[in-house]
């Protein structure tokens, strides 16, 4: 995952996810991944929110690992 | 030893003077306008010393000065003074004291404070805080501007970032609200981590104003990304804000580059500082539980999206297994209706064929047997009535033959009746006679003369006769 | 008679002799030989009738045979 | 009688004799004449209805026979 | 009879047959022969009806054997 | 029957017979041709049917049993 | 089935095919064919469906438990 994530970023695309799966505009085919890429967001988020850096820095090698 | 010229004691000097003194001034109490100055404070004896002035109005140049000091009830009505406006009595206040001037033999002439007016310093406080706030926006319009009552400073348009988590604090070292602060921070319900840097500086007295300002510039300086820096006073007595309505420190806070929160703990107006800043909240413990609700703000929306993504995920599942089984029923029962559709028209069809096939030959075997019949029966009807007709014919040539030749013969009749009526037979029954001469039958009676031979005949007789004479007859027996 | 009166002729003259008595413009000198005439004309017309009338009945009697 | 005589012509000759006799526009000279004549054509004319209608009997008869 | 006359045909002519005949506009002249004619179209429709329902009745026998 | 006849092809022909046929502009000189061309026609489409019916079926049951 | 294929896409023709049927607008000669694809496109639509819901029902319990 991008280094650079900040939690505007996060919580934006988090937010586009949220919509689209509201509105019914994400197919099946992507339904998955739409999810599992906002549950990794959320997990970046509360992570980052709660933990220390150390912890917030595992999670974003597991989140780049489970993208590649 | 040289002759002493005639003086008095300077005690009694101080004696005459103490007397003109008490005798001009008697017991009587004015009410005058200085600023402090010198001013010292013995806190075992309760006494204040101080000088006041009075200084030109166009420089700083002393117009008049007399010593001053407070004991017993002048001390305790400034403990109410300070207590009510906030602000020290101390240097470089301009107050209106109600005085008793007092002239000790010892220490010579000063003013005894009886009385301070609160009111009178705060009017100056404000009005220069007012003259401070003014004079912020006149000289600062790209940082600060006013709309309405609210003071819109870069450092409030700043965005706060969705969460606060490294944080400027610039406060007193021993402030028992900044302990509050970082207590209730770190001991957040939500187990949000954060980390807190300590910029402590003398919060207290305008003297302080750079330190403060030196601080802020630290942090600036840092380089560290702080979410946000927070101002915090907190605790402690009540006097002395004013460092928070400074002006270098008021503008430092509109063009900070961090948003700035505040939590000056005070029940007075808002300082200028307050205004300046991006948020403020009255408390130290208000501007952590500020924090903390922003934060918890972000994690609620974040679980927001959790919860609906979870459930519309499951909405959508549910509703496509719907839809897939609708279709599915759909098309099963579709394609079972549509096949029968399909045989009722086949048999639909086949009915007509058949049926419409038998109705057609029995039509048509109908229309041949009509016309057999006509066939049979009529040439019959034709032959019969042509016979009859010519019956007809026969019998009325009978007919008209007989009422014919009757005709004909009472045509005949006719003729018969005229002829008989004028025969010579019938004309000689009544008496008429035919005349003959020469065998001639005769009405020409010049034919006769007398002598003349002529037979005369009478109905059925021939008589011969001789003429004797011949004479006119005029006929006249006969005319009718 | 002459052989070539016919009914027709014989009606004829017989109806201009009636017609010459009627009116008077017959002289005595000659009305007997016309009243002869007239007889033998009768005579003639009333023959040839009943010659007729016979004739037809037989025909006609025929024709009614045949019919029945 | 004239070969090519036909119903048609003899019914039609027959109806104007009929018609002079009734009319009395026949003279007496031919009156049997045309007598004779009438009766020659109703002869005609029932032998040729009488013929006809033998044959159409006939047909008639084989017809039905057929149908049975 | 001709070869190459068809039902149609054949039911024309005889309607117009009949309804000379019923019209009474047919001559005697012609009446035999005309009823000859009908008789034999008659005859010849009859034939060809015949035939066409033994046709279509087996027809139709079949189909209903292959549907039950 | 042509190895080519579609059931769609074959049911509007059988229409247009059966609309002739009702409409009874169909000659008897056709009828029977007309009459065994339907038939024709008929058998083809039902077994047609048949055979789409069997195979709809099978199709069915199996998504059936895939359900469960 | 082909490789490719989606769950829109899958979808989306078997909607097509169920207008169609109710449109009548298949023919019966490829009735069964329509039917045959529609019941293989609710397999994988279904196929696609179930293994997308296990997908994301794992995931959610990973939040889940990752939550508490």
């Amino acid at each position: 995952m991008e280094k650079t994530l900040t939690y505007e970023a996060a919580y934006n695309e988090l937010a586009i996810i949220a919509k689209e799966i509201e509105n019914e505009t994400v197919s099946v085919d992507v339904l998955a991944q739409k999810v599992k890429r906002a549950s990794e967001l959320i997990t970046f988020c509360q992570t980052k929110l709660k933990n220390t850096e150390a912890e917030v820095n595992k999670i974003i090698t597991q989140m780049e690992e489970t993208k590649s | 030893m040289p002759e002493t010229k005639q003086h008095i004691k300077l005690s009694e000097l101080n004696k005459q003077i103490q007397a003109v003194v008490e005798s001009n001034f008697n017991e009587l109490a004015l009410w005058v306008i200085a600023d402090i100055t010198n001013h010292s404070f013995k806190e075992k004896t309760n006494y204040h010393y101080f000088d006041l002035v009075e200084k030109s109005e166009n420089s700083n140049e002393l117009v008049a000065k007399i010593s001053g000091k407070a004991w017993g009830t002048g001390a305790t009505k400034i403990r109410e003074f300070e207590k009510i406006t906030g602000q020290k009595f101390t240097n470089n206040i301009n107050v209106l004291v109600k005085v008793k001037v007092n002239y000790h033999i010892v220490f010579g002439l000063s003013l005894d404070i009886l009385e301070v007016d609160a009111n009178f310093t705060i009017g100056v406080l404000e009005q220069q805080r007012q003259a401070t706030l003014s004079s912020l926006v006149e000289n600062n319009p790209e940082v600060i501007t006013k709309v309405g009552d609210r003071y819109v400073t870069r450092n409030a348009k700043l965005p706060l970032p969705m969460i606060i988590q490294r944080i400027a604090v610039v406060s007193s070292k021993t402030s028992a609200g900044n302990e509050d602060f970082k207590h209730t921070l770190l001991n957040n319900p939500y187990s949000y981590k954060f980390e807190i840097d300590d910029y402590n500086t003398v919060v207290q007295n305008d003297a302080n104003a750079q330190q403060f300002l030196d601080r802020l510039i630290d942090v600036f300086k840092s380089g560290i990304p702080y979410d946000v820096v927070v101002i915090n006073r907190g605790g402690g007595a009540q006097t002395d804000f004013l460092i928070f309505d400074n002006y270098k420190i008021g503008l430092a806070v509109a063009r900070f580059p961090i948003p700035i929160i505040t939590g000056i703990g005070h029940q007075k107006n808002e300082t200028i500082t307050d205004l300046m800043a991006h948020t403020q909240t009255k408390t130290p413990t208000k501007a952590a539980e500020f924090i903390i609700t922003h934060n918890k703000l972000f994690e609620d929306s974040i679980l927001g999206f959790q919860k609906t993504i979870l459930i519309k995920s499951q909405q959508t599942f549910s509703s496509n297994y719907q839809k897939l089984t609708t279709l599915k029923t759909f098309i099963v029962n579709k394609s079972r209706t549509f096949i029968n559709d399909y045989k009722d028209d086949l048999v639909i069809n086949n009915q007509i064929v058949v049926n419409k096939t038998k109705t057609l030959l029995f039509k048509n075997k109908n229309a041949l047997s009509f016309i057999a019949s006509t066939l049979i029966s009529k040439p019959k009807v034709i032959t019969g009535n042509k016979l009859n007709d010519l019956a007809n014919k026969i019998s009325n040539i009978h007919t008209f033959k007989t009422s014919y030749l009757r005709s004909q013969r009472s045509y005949l009749g006719h003729y018969v009746s005229v002829i008989n009526l004028m025969s010579p037979a019938n004309i000689l029954k009544k008496g008429f006679a035919i005349i003959k001469h020469n065998g001639e039958i005769t009405s020409n009676p010049n034919l006769l003369t007398p002598g003349s031979e002529m037979e005369v005949i009478l109905l059925d007789k021939s008589i011969k006769s001789t003429v004797k004479s011949k004479t006119t007859y005029n006929g006249k027996d006969f005319n009718i």
